[in-house]
C-alpha cells in the first residue's frame, strides 16, 4: 500500500494548531508510517502538490492571498480538514470584523508607530474586509474544532480517517477547547 | 333606549332625508381625500347654495374603487362619478333633476356586479360621524334584539350557525371562540377588537373603522353580551388617526344614546369600550402581543396555551377578534346564521373584503363572496393588469402570505384553498404584480419587513429572518450560490416550525411560495447572474465568495 | 405602608399637566404606560430621558422596562423631529410601485439615511409601514398630509422648497 | 380519593412510560425521569418564557412542535424529544446563535463553563454554515464588580427575570427589537451608574460569558445558578 500524501497549511492563525499537531510526539512516528507529509510550514516545499490525499488547514481566510491558497488547496486535495477554530469559525482573526481592517491597520501601523508611520502596501497581501472561515470559500470535509485541538484529538481523528474507523468529533473536542 | 325609540330615530332620519330633493354623496376616505375631496365637497355645498336646489351633500366612507377617486354618487339615481374635482361641482349640481353629467359618469358595472356587500353595506351611504344615519340603516337593531329577545347562548349559537371564521388571518371559527370565552370561568372578562391592521398593502379595517365605526362597536357589544364581558378595548394603529377620531366620536355618541354604558336598553347588561393606540409594531397583530401592548408592555408574544380565551388581558378570559369579524356580527344576528351560511363556499362562509392594489386597473376595496375565483377578482372586478403588461403573481396574506402565480388563478378563494397554494387569507391584502416585478426581490422585501418587525424574543425568528435577508440580498446582488439556496430552504424550515408565534411561523411563506412557483428566477440570479425582470442591480462579474470545487 | 405619591412635575411647562392628566385618567396604573408615552410624544414631539423617567416614576414602572417599551415601538422617537417631516410609505403596494426609489432619492438629496433628521434640524426623513392609502401608491406624507402617486421629482421638489425656507 | 387519582397523569416520553401530576410541564417530568431535553432560556427557579426553542418536542397527534418548558402534560400524551426533525432544528438554532453575535470561545471568560458552548458540543455542531453577522457591540465594565459583554449575549433574558422576579429590582430589561435587541440597565445607562443593587444574581444565571465577575481571572468563571430553587423554597416557607 502506498503511503497517503498529507499536507498541512497555515493561513491566518497563530500556528498553535501546528504546535498541537507536533505535540503528538512519538505518535507522529506512527503516523509517518501511514502518510508522507508532502507540504507543510514544517517541511521545505514551496508549491502545493497536484495531488494530496489529506490537507489539514489551520487559520481563517483573511487576505486575498489566503483566498487564492484555499481554493488551490481544495482543488488539489481529496480530503480537506479544517483544523482548529480559526479555520472553522474565524476565531481570533475575525475579531476585527465588526470594526473593519482599516481600524486595525491604523492602530498597528500609524497610532502605535514609533517612527515612519505607514500602512504596509508593497509585497504584503491585501486584507479582505471580512475574515471568514474556510468553508465559506470551499467545501470542507471534516471540521476539527478547538483552540487548538489537542494532540489526542489529532491522533484519534487522523487515525480514524486513515483507517476508515468511525469518527465522533463532538466527543473529542469543541469550540474553544 | 328601546326598539321603539330606535325605530323612532330611524324614522326621523328618513323624514329629514325626505326634505331634500337630491342627495350627493362624496367619498371622503383617505384615497379620495388625498385628491381634494374636501375642496370638492365645499364646492358642492357652495354650488348647491347658489343654485337654490334642495340638495343634501353628505360625506361618506369608502365607496370602493379608489383608483377612480375622488368619487361622488348622486341619489336617488345612483349615478357614480369618477375623478371629480371642485371644478365639476357646478355641473353636478346643475345636472340634478336632469340627465347625469356624461363626462364624469363611470362604467364600473362589472366591477360592482360580482360583489356582495355585507361588511361594506353602509360604507358610501352614511356619514360615519352620524350615529342616527347608522341607526336608520338598521343599526343597533341587532344589539337591542339580542338584549331583549335572545340569551347570550343564543347569540353564540347564531354565530356558530353562520359558519363565520376569523377575518384576521387564521380563520379560526368565531362561534367556537365565543363559546370558549363564554364558558370560561371568571367574573371579569374582556372583549378586544384587533384594529392593528399591520399587513402592508391592506386597508380594509381602516376603511371599516373610518366609514362605519358603529358596526364595529355594535359587533363588540354583541360579543360582550354573548361571552359575559362588560369591558372592551379597541386596539388601533396610531398610523390611523382618522379611524381613532371616528371611533372616539362613535363611542361618545353611542354612550349618549345609551347604547354603551350601564343597563343598556334597560337590561342588566353593562358594557363600555376604551380605545388603545398601537405604536408601530406589526407583531402586535398577534393576539398575545396585542394583549401585552394593551397592558402597556413590549409587544412580545408568549407561548399558547393558555389561550387568551382562558387567560388573556390582565390574566382574565378575553375574546379577541379583528375589525372585519366584528363588522359581520350585527348582520348575522339580524338576519340569522343561515342567511350568512348561504353565502360563500363549503368551509368558508360569507363574504370577504379585499384591498386590491398593485399593478391592477381598479385598485380599491372590494367585497366578494367566499369561493369566488381569484381570476374573477383580478380580471373582472380589478379590470386586469394595465399598461400592456402581463400578470405575474398576486400576493395575498401580507408578509405572512405567499405569491400565487397565473396558473393558479382559477382556484376559488377560501381559507383552506389559499393555504394549499402556500399562501394564507390573511386580513385581505391582495397585491397584484406584473412582469416588472422580480420575485426574488419581492421575497427579499417581505423578509426585510419580517426582520424589522420581529420582536426579537425567540431565536428562530430574530436571527433566522436576519439570516434569510442576508442570503436573499446575496441573490439580488449576484453573489449568491446554490449552497446559499440550500441554506435558505433549511432556514425556512426551522423558522417556520420552531418560531414562537405566527409572525415567525409564517415569515418564510413569501420565500417558500416564490421558490415553489418562481424557482427559475432564483436560478437565473444565482447561476446566470441576471435578473429577468431587470429589477435587481447585479454588477457583473461578481467573484464567487463561496465557489464550490468538486 | 404610606400611600404612593407621584413625583412632582419636572417643570412648570404646561405640557406636563397634559401628561399628568393622561396618567390620572388611568388612575396612575402601570398599564397606562403606552397611553402616557403617546401623550408625551404628541405634546413634546419626542421622548427624552427626563420624560421617560417622570412617566416611569409616576406609574411605578421600572426604568428599564419603560425604556424597553419606548424603544420597542417604532412610533416613539427619542430625538426631536425636524421642522418638516417627509414620510415615505414602505408598504407592499408602494414597494411594488417603486417607493424604494423615492427613499433612495430623498436619502441622496438630504445626505442622511431614513429615520434621521438633517443636521440643521430642518427635515426628518421617515418611512412608514403602511398608511393604508395603498390604492394611491406610492404614497408620501408631507408633514402628515397624504400625497398619492408620487414621483422622485416631486419628492425632491418638496425637499428643495423646505431647504430654502 | 377520586380527585387524587385524576390528578395523576400517565404519559409516554421517548417510549418510556412515566407518571406526572396535572399541571406539570413536559420538561419537569422528563427531568424527574432522567430524560434529557436541551434548554437554554429555562432555568429552574425563574419563570419560563419559551423563547430559545431548544426544548421543542413532538407530541403524537399534533403537527406543531411545542416547548417542553411551558407545555403541561395530559393523560395519554406521547412525547418524542429527539427525532431527526427536532435535532435538525436544534442544530440550526445553535448555529443562529453563534452567527448572531461575536462568540469567540477561545478567548471568552466562560470558555469551559458556557452553556451555549456545551450545547453545541452536545448537539454535534462542529461548524456554523450560516454567515457570521459580525455586529459591532459594546462591553460595559463601568461597574466595579461585574462586566456585561454584549458580544456574548444570547438574549435568553435570565438576567432580566432574575432581577425582576428574585431580586425585585428590575434593573435589567430588553430594549429595541428583533435583531437589534440588547439587554440594558435602567434607561440604557452604564451599569455602573444604574440603580443596580450589585447582588450579582444576574451574573450567576447568565449561561454565557455575557455577564461575568471581574475578580476572576482568565476563563475561570464557573457560574452557580443553583441558589435559585433554594431561595424560592425559603421564601415560600416564610
Amino acid at each position: 500500500m502506498s503511503k497517503l500524501k498529507l499536507a498541512t497549511v497555515w493561513l491566518d492563525g497563530c500556528s498553535g494548531c501546528h504546535m498541537s499537531f507536533l505535540d503528538m510526539d512519538e505518535r507522529l512516528i506512527e503516523l509517518a508510517e501511514l502518510a508522507d507529509v508532502v507540504y507543510s510550514p514544517l517541511v521545505d516545499t514551496k508549491e502545493f502538490p497536484d495531488e494530496v490525499d489529506i490537507a489539514l488547514v489551520e487559520g481563517a481566510v483573511a487576505s486575498e492571498d489566503d483566498e487564492k491558497k484555499i481554493r488551490k488547496i481544495r482543488a488539489h486535495s481529496k480530503l480537506l480538514i479544517a483544523m482548529g477554530d480559526c479555520a472553522i469559525t474565524g476565531n481570533v482573526p475575525s475579531m476585527r470584523n465588526p470594526i473593519g481592517p482599516e481600524a486595525i491597520l491604523n492602530r498597528a501601523y500609524i497610532e502605535n508607530a514609533d517612527a515612519q508611520p505607514q500602512i504596509p502596501c508593497v509585497v504584503v497581501p491585501k486584507l479582505l474586509r471580512i475574515v471568514r472561515p474556510i468553508h465559506e470559500f470551499v467545501k470542507v470535509d471534516v471540521f476539527l474544532p478547538g483552540c487548538p485541538p489537542s494532540a489526542d484529538t489529532f491522533h484519534t481523528a487522523l487515525t480514524a480517517l486513515v483507517t476508515g474507523a468511525p469518527l465522533d468529533i463532538p466527543a473529542l473536542t469543541r469550540f474553544g477547547a | 333606549m328601546t326598539i321603539e325609540e330606535l325605530e323612532q330615530i330611524a324614522k326621523s332620519v328618513c323624514q329629514e332625508n325626505e326634505k331634500y330633493d337630491f342627495e350627493v354623496n362624496v367619498c371622503m376616505d383617505l384615497a379620495c381625500s388625498s385628491q381634494g375631496a374636501q375642496q370638492l365637497k365645499d364646492a358642492l355645498v357652495k354650488a348647491a347654495e347658489t343654485s337654490g336646489k334642495n340638495v343634501h351633500i353628505r360625506r361618506t366612507g369608502c365607496m370602493g374603487p379608489c383608483s377612480s377617486g375622488p368619487l361622488v354618487r348622486v341619489d336617488p339615481e345612483e349615478a357614480l362619478y369618477h375623478h371629480v374635482n371642485a371644478d365639476h361641482a357646478e355641473a353636478i349640481v346643475n345636472s340634478l333633476g336632469g340627465a347625469p353629467v356624461p363626462d364624469l359618469q363611470c362604467d364600473l358595472n362589472e366591477h360592482f356586479d360580482k360583489q356582495v356587500r355585507v361588511v361594506l353595506e353602509n360604507a358610501g351611504y352614511i356619514d360615519p360621524e352620524k350615529i342616527d344615519e347608522y341607526i336608520a340603516r338598521d343599526g343597533y337593531k341587532a344589539l337591542l334584539t339580542a338584549l331583549t329577545e335572545m340569551t347570550p347562548n343564543g347569540v353564540v349559537h347564531r354565530i356558530t350557525e353562520s359558519g363565520l371564521r376569523g377575518r384576521g388571518g387564521g380563520g379560526y371559527p368565531t362561534g367556537l371562540k365565543w363559546g370558549t370565552v363564554a364558558k370560561a370561568s371568571g367574573d371579569v372578562k374582556y372583549v378586544v377588537c384587533n384594529g392593528d391592521e399591520g399587513d402592508p398593502g391592506a386597508f380594509m379595517d381602516r376603511s371599516v373603522m373610518e366609514g362605519d365605526p358603529h358596526r364595529v362597536i355594535e359587533g363588540m357589544a354583541l360579543a360582550a353580551y354573548a361571552v359575559g364581558a362588560s369591558k372592551g378595548f379597541i386596539y388601533v394603529r396610531a398610523e390611523y388617526p382618522t379611524a381613532v377620531g371616528r371611533l372616539t366620536a362613535g363611542l361618545r355618541d353611542a354612550r349618549r344614546r345609551g347604547l354603551l354604558g350601564n343597563n343598556i336598553c334597560n337590561t342588566p347588561f353593562n358594557f363600555d369600550i376604551e380605545i388603545r393606540l398601537g405604536a408601530g409594531a406589526f407583531v402586535c397583530g398577534e393576539e398575545t402581543a396585542l394583549l401585552a401592548s394593551i397592558e402597556g408592555k413590549r409587544g412580545t408574544p408568549r407561548p399558547r396555551p393558555p389561550y387568551p380565551a382562558v387567560s388573556g388581558l390582565f390574566g382574565k378570559p378575553t375574546l379577541i377578534n379583528n375589525v372585519e369579524t366584528y363588522a359581520n356580527i350585527a348582520p348575522i344576528v339580524r338576519n340569522g346564521g343561515k342567511w350568512f351560511a348561504n353565502m360563500g363556499s363549503e368551509r368558508s362562509k360569507g363574504t370577504k373584503v379585499f384591498a386590491l392594489t398593485g399593478k391592477i386597473a381598479n385598485t380599491g376595496l372590494v367585497e366578494v363572496p367566499m369561493g369566488i375565483k381569484l381570476r374573477e377578482i383580478i380580471e373582472v372586478i380589478g379590470g386586469g393588469v394595465p399598461g400592456g403588461h402581463t400578470f405575474k403573481a398576486v400576493q395575498t396574506g401580507g408578509p405572512s402570505g405567499g405569491c400565487i402565480p397565473a396558473e393558479m388563478l382559477d382556484v376559488g378563494v377560501s381559507y383552506d384553498a389559499l393555504v394549499r397554494l402556500g399562501s394564507i387569507m390573511g386580513s385581505g391584502g391582495m397585491i397584484v404584480m406584473d412582469d416588472t416585478s422580480c420575485m426574488v426581490n419581492v421575497a427579499r422585501f417581505f423578509i426585510e419587513f419580517c426582520m424589522t418587525e420581529s420582536c426579537g424574543k425567540c431565536i428562530p425568528c430574530r436571527a433566522g429572518t436576519a439570516q434569510m435577508f442576508t442570503l436573499l440580498t446575496r441573490f439580488c446582488n449576484g453573489s449568491g450560490t446554490m449552497d446559499d439556496l440550500e441554506l435558505l430552504e433549511s432556514l425556512c424550515s426551522t423558522v417556520k416550525e420552531a418560531s414562537l408565534c405566527g409572525l415567525g411561523q409564517t415569515a418564510p411563506n413569501p420565500v417558500l411560495s416564490t421558490l415553489k412557483y418562481f424557482r427559475n428566477e432564483y436560478i437565473e440570479h444565482i447561476v446566470h447572474k441576471r435578473c429577468p425582470a431587470g429589477v435587481c442591480n447585479i454588477q457583473a462579474p461578481v467573484t464567487d465568495q463561496k465557489e464550490v470545487l468538486a | 405602608m404610606p400611600a404612593f405619591t407621584p413625583p412632582p412635575l419636572p417643570s412648570d411647562d404646561k405640557r406636563w399637566k397634559i401628561v399628568n392628566g393622561t396618567m390620572r385618567k388611568n388612575g396612575f396604573a402601570r398599564h397606562a404606560l403606552i397611553e402616557t408615552l403617546h401623550t408625551v410624544q404628541s405634546s413634546f414631539g419626542y421622548l427624552d430621558d427626563e420624560a421617560i423617567r417622570f412617566v416611569a416614576r409616576s406609574l411605578r414602572v421600572p426604568l428599564s422596562q419603560a425604556y424597553g417599551v419606548v424603544t420597542f415601538y417604532h412610533y416613539f422617537s427619542l430625538k426631536p423631529p425636524g421642522k418638516h417631516t417627509v414620510t415615505i410609505c414602505a408598504g407592499t403596494a408602494c414597494y411594488i410601485k417603486g417607493a424604494d426609489k423615492l427613499v433612495a432619492a430623498a436619502e441622496k438629496r438630504l445626505g442622511i439615511p431614513q429615520g434621521q433628521t438633517t443636521q440643521d434640524g430642518k427635515i426628518s426623513l421617515m418611512t412608514a409601514r403602511c398608511v393604508g392609502a395603498c390604492s394611491r401608491a406610492p404614497v408620501v406624507l408631507r408633514d402628515g398630509e397624504v400625497m398619492g402617486e408620487v414621483t422622485s421629482g416631486q419628492v425632491l421638489e418638496q425637499l428643495e422648497r423646505w431647504a430654502v425656507e | 380519593m377520586s380527585e387524587t387519582v385524576s390528578n395523576v397523569k400517565t404519559l409516554v416520553i421517548d417510549e418510556q412510560e412515566v407518571s406526572a401530576l396535572a399541571g406539570q410541564t413536559i420538561l419537569d417530568v422528563a427531568r424527574e425521569n432522567d430524560i434529557y431535553i436541551p434548554t437554554l432560556c429555562h432555568l429552574e427557579g425563574l419563570s419560563n418564557v419559551g423563547a430559545c426553542r431548544l426544548c421543542l418536542v413532538e407530541i403524537k397527534g399534533g403537527n406543531k412542535l411545542l416547548p417542553a418548558c411551558v407545555t403541561t402534560v395530559f393523560e395519554g400524551m406521547e412525547v418524542s424529544t429527539h427525532t431527526e426533525r427536532l435535532q435538525k432544528h436544534r442544530r440550526m438554532i445553535l448555529e443562529l446563535l453563534f452567527a448572531e453575535r461575536n462568540h469567540i470561545c477561545s478567548v471568552c471568560v466562560a470558555n469551559g463553563h458556557c452553556e451555549l458552548q456545551a450545547l453545541a458540543q452536545d448537539q454535534g455542531v462542529t461548524h456554523i454554515s450560516l454567515p457570521y453577522r459580525n455586529p459591532e457591540l459594546t462591553v460595559d465594565a463601568s461597574l466595579a464588580q461585574f462586566t456585561v459583554d454584549h458580544n456574548r449575549c444570547i438574549l435568553c433574558t435570565r438576567c432580566v427575570r432574575v432581577c425582576a422576579e428574585i431580586e425585585g429590582a428590575h434593573v435589567w430589561d430588553v430594549m429595541g427589537r428583533g435583531i437589534n435587541s440588547i439587554v440594558i440597565t435602567d434607561l440604557h445607562d452604564n451599569w455602573g451608574s444604574s440603580s443596580c443593587t450589585r447582588c450579582g444574581k444576574c451574573v450567576q444565571v447568565c449561561p454565557t460569558g455575557a455577564l461575568f465577575d471581574k475578580s476572576k481571572v482568565g476563563s475561570d468563571h464557573p457560574k452557580y445558578p443553583d441558589f435559585l430553587p433554594y431561595l424560592n423554597l425559603m421564601r415560600e416557607a416564610q
